[in-house]
């Protein structure tokens, strides 16, 4: 259930270039949170709005969540410091079906952090992407202790294979059998995804991204279509079957 | 602690406390349920209704700002069917609902009016002021023929007590509260958004799908404040102020000028349990000053 | 780094930036001699001037409110003749000099314009919209036949550029802005500030000795952005943007919505060098977008 | 000569209920600042206007400055701790006028700020009024070192003398000859102690408090009425000749 609650910050680091590890003490969160669910963050009260964060890991109550510096939001975000306390709304959101059998997990960037809870919850493989060695590594580390096979593209090369994480999807299905499909990342790449796996008829289920204010369904601010209808990300999401929202005919999103 | 110092009447109602959910911030109430006892607002504003379903607008729908925000939501909801057959029932025994409508023509308001003069419907509020669609009411907002014009439309249509949405968008706001008493109006509800813009100095395009969006939060409240104090010297009908509360304090800004009763809109989401923290607040504050009931406040000023 | 990046023309005006001090923000520039190199500003907006002496209003003169301030000095000033003996002389050789003025009846604002037409001023700004005064020329500013005699009647008086200053305060900004446009303006300035109001909840009293004042800083910027992307699209006069400018990338966005240049008010305050730095990052913000003059940035919203 | 600089704070403590004595690293304040002038300080980046504050010591170029918790402003003040760093505007105003001779401070509550560099700088004795023992002690310890007698009222008798500082003005006046009064604290307080000077032909110079934004002159936010016309407290004063801005006549403020 969404709480609102304070939680000590136990570290806030830079992991990579603009993108931190924040770790909040979180007892409730580690019962109560589902794989792709978030929270919404207070920076201040200088800010008008919270800021909506994936929750990526519950382990101890160590709740861990990473973000990359954007803007001045996320910006103040990185200058807290280990003890002081960071005002929590959450968990909110539907979070992915729980599944049988082995998932695969296809994140790309900033995406990789729910998928991460996917991985400490579920029997997983995970399928990473990013932009350089340096976005990837780290990622490597956090995953290592909960997925079993763990495939890597690079865009620039500079470490594991070279590419889009997609361009690897057909070999890895080919290879192994799994119950589902479980993206998060750019549009662009959970619809190649989302793809991918209609053809093979695997269940896949995708995290979505909008601006929200409220975070409870109550703003309309992240509305979006869906063969189902309008949908709020914050409530109704941010996981959506991949048919729900992906019209593979026409190759366009729905929102 | 007396537990009566807020309690009060407005238009005919009894209001546990003055202090309101604002249109469009708080969803149909529901949605707040686990951070407000919503039978101790003194009502919720529910999200626009309009006759049809509207989808709302396209792109970017919110920003933040300085103290503020931007939305160009754009009056997306299910329409006044679905809500009196799906949403009024689920919602109407737990809290005062006040349903907000807006319309694009005088008839649609005598008929939505009409259709929501039903049980559980506490009050109606005109919204005559969205600035966030070409047809959402604003060209009543800020004409005071118009603006009486849909008001005795609606007026003629229901026996529940009429509330006109007023925009801050115009040169002399005191003309169109006048207009709106003069034909009926029960209460004003003042204000509605400024109308702003931002640019995204990367893509060089608006950040709003609708290019503008109404201005909502910390930053506007010295012009409500400025605005209800004008109007509430204007007229004799009850003001629900509204614009930028945040705390009891600034709560209190509005009695004084002249409002009745207020209305928390953007504060709902970074706080969601913010009335309910300004209503103990207010308790204090009257105690403080040896009231022993909110309306001992209203319009207070001494200026 | 190319020297010429923000040289521009504005009015026959040779500025070395388009980044003006705002009037009443700065004084007559030199109480900033310290933190500014004030021939690189475009300009300097005084402190409006107006026929007699004036002391401004009694009482507590500013607050700050959230992103912003209040302010309602009400126009204290010398007068014109002292200006023209004593502080002219004074300044002239150290900037542009823009004479802001006001008047309370359309004569005020000929007179005004003849006897400024000497050596030394680089232009005037008519002033219709000082929300703090009642006769500071707020009825100038909102409606558009007043605002067109005045314009006509300073035009006729002097040779210098005329930039008339509009009111926020008004239902459609547009209007008058064509009014003054139709009637010889050469160039518009906005916005001035919002009328705003705060009440002090201890003492039951308007903070402000004046009860209103005018709402200034970062919370405006989006009704700025707002209305300075209405005005540019409705006349072909070039217009100098302001409210709530804080940073290079604020005041790309007033570049972006069509201004040619920028004006620097309520930010001077904390950051008394504020105008230069943004004269810097907005070099390198041109520069990162591979633009070789501020003019190749003016209007260039894609909306 | 005002200048804007960054000054690491090297303490900020409560003396007193709500007041705090708050230390800057900021030599130059030590070599330029006059008794009775005031800086500008930035609160954060949240805050539109910085607020005014007395430079009340500036031994070995560790700067004090005691203020009040009255708002937001300097609520916020009162969060920062030692090691962070403080934007500051000054120093700023004009400053008592050098005295030969033992002159008299008259201060009330925070009005002593200001004399206390007073105080470091001419030979002096000061008079102190202030409500309770809580807001005269830390005082008393301030002046010891640098003032030669001190006297001290309290408003409620809790500390010294119950009763206002004026009440002991003509005694201390009749015991000892000052070159001059300088006073800075409540309007009225400054009145009483002008009229005392006036009645025996003492030079006074009273501090004036009053809403500042530009703190340089240029914006009028603190304009007030003088015998020389308009004058703006934080350019021309904030300290006056007492004779300027005060009208013994009809006993009024000139503002
Ligand atoms: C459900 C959900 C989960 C998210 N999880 C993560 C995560 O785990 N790690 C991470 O790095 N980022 C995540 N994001 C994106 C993150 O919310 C934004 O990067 C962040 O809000 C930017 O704030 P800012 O103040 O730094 O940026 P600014 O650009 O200054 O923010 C201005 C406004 O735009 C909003 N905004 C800006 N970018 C985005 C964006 N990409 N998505 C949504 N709102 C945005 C902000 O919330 C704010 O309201 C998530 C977003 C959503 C909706
Ligand atoms: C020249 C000068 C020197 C001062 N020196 C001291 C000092 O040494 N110690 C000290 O405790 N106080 C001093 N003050 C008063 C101090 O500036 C205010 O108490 C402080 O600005 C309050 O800020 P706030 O945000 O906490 O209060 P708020 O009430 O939230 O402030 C709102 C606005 O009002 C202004 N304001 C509020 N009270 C005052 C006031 N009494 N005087 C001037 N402006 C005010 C603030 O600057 C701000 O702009 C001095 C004032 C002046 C003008
Ligand atoms: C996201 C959002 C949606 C809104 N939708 C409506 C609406 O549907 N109808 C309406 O009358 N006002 C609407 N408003 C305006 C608010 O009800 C309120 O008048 C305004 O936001 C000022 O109050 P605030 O500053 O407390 O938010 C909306 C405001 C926001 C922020
Ligand atoms: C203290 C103060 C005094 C002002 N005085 C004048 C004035 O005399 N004439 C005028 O045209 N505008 C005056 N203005 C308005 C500013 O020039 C400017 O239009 C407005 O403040 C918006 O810009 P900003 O948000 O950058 O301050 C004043 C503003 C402030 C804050
Ligand atoms: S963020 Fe408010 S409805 Fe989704
Ligand atoms: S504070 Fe600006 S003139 Fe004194």
């Amino acid at each position: 259930m969404e709480r609102i609650f304070d939680a000590e910050i136990l570290s806030n680091e830079e992991v990579a270039e603009k993108i931190y590890r924040l770790t909040v003490d979180a007892p409730s969160l580690e019962r109560n949170a589902r794989a792709g669910q978030f929270v919404q963050v207070k920076i201040s009260d200088e800010f008008t709005l919270r800021r909506p964060l994936g929750i990526a890991s519950t382990i101890s109550g160590h709740v861990k969540i990473f973000y990359r510096v954007v803007g001045r939001g996320t910006e103040t975000l990185s200058t807290k410091k280990t003890g002081e306390h960071l005002n929590i709304l959450g968990a909110l959101g539907n979070g992915y079906s729980t599944r049988e059998g082995k998932v695969l997990l296809v994140g790309g960037g900033m995406g990789l952090a729910p998928l991460l809870l996917a991985a400490e919850k579920f029997s997983a493989d995970v399928l990473m992407g990013g932009r350089n060695q340096g976005e990837v590594l780290f990622w490597q580390e956090e995953f290592k202790p909960h997925a079993d096979k763990i495939f890597i593209t690079t865009d620039d090369g500079s470490y594991a294979r070279k590419g889009f994480a997609v361009d690897l999807l057909p070999d890895i299905l080919a290879a192994e059998n799994y119950s589902a499909i479980l993206t998060c990342g750019p549009e662009i790449m959970m619809r190649g995804v989302a793809k991918f796996a209609h053809e093979k008829n695997l269940p896949c289920e995708v995290s979505f991204e909008r601006r929200m204010a409220c975070g409870l369904g109550a703003c309309l601010s992240c509305s979006i279509d869906t063969l189902n209808g309008r949908k709020k990300v914050c409530k109704d999401g941010p996981i959506f079957n991949a048919k729900e929202v992906f019209d593979y005919e026409s190759d366009n999103t729905k929102s | 602690m007396n537990k009566n110092l807020l309690q009060t009447e407005l238009c005919g109602m009894n209001l546990p406390t003055p202090i309101f959910a604002a249109s469009g911030t708080f969803g149909f109430g529901e949605e707040f349920e686990n951070f407000v006892d919503l039978k101790r607002l003194g009502g919720v504003m529910v999200k626009c209704i309009t006759p049809k379903p509207r989808r709302g607008n396209d792109g970017v729908r919110i920003t933040e700002t300085p103290s503020g925000m931007l939305n160009c939501i754009g009056l997306e909801n299910p329409g006044v069917e679905t809500f009196l057959t799906k949403i009024l029932p689920r919602i109407k025994d737990k809290m005062n609902v006040v349903v907000n409508v807006s319309g694009s023509s005088v008839e649609d308001y005598s008929e939505l009016a009409k259709l929501l003069d039903v049980d559980g419907v506490a009050a109606i509020e005109l919204n005559i002021s969205c600035p966030n669609v070409k047809d959402g009411g604003i060209i009543f907002g800020t004409d005071e023929r118009q603006a009486a014009k849909v008001t005795s439309a609606a007026k003629k249509f229901t026996s529940k007590p009429v509330i006109v949405k007023l925009s801050p968008n115009v040169t002399d706001i005191t003309k169109i509260a006048r207009a709106c008493e003069e034909s009926g109006a029960d209460c004003l509800s003042l204000i509605n958004t400024l109308m702003g813009m931002e640019i995204n100095i990367h893509t060089w395009r608006p950040t709003l799908g609708n290019i503008t969006g109404g201005l909502s939060g910390g930053a506007i409240k010295p012009v409500a404040v400025r605005m209800v104090w004008q109007v509430a010297q204007a007229v004799k009908i009850p003001i629900i102020g509204m614009g930028g509360i945040r705390s009891a304090s600034d709560a209190a800004e509005f009695f004084l000028a002249g409002a009745s009763a207020v209305a928390i809109g953007t504060a709902n989401f970074s706080e969601p349990a913010i009335t309910m923290k300004i209503a103990d607040d207010l308790e204090t504050y009257l105690q403080s000053h040896g009231l022993k009931n909110i309306r001992e406040l209203v319009g207070k000023i001494m200026a």
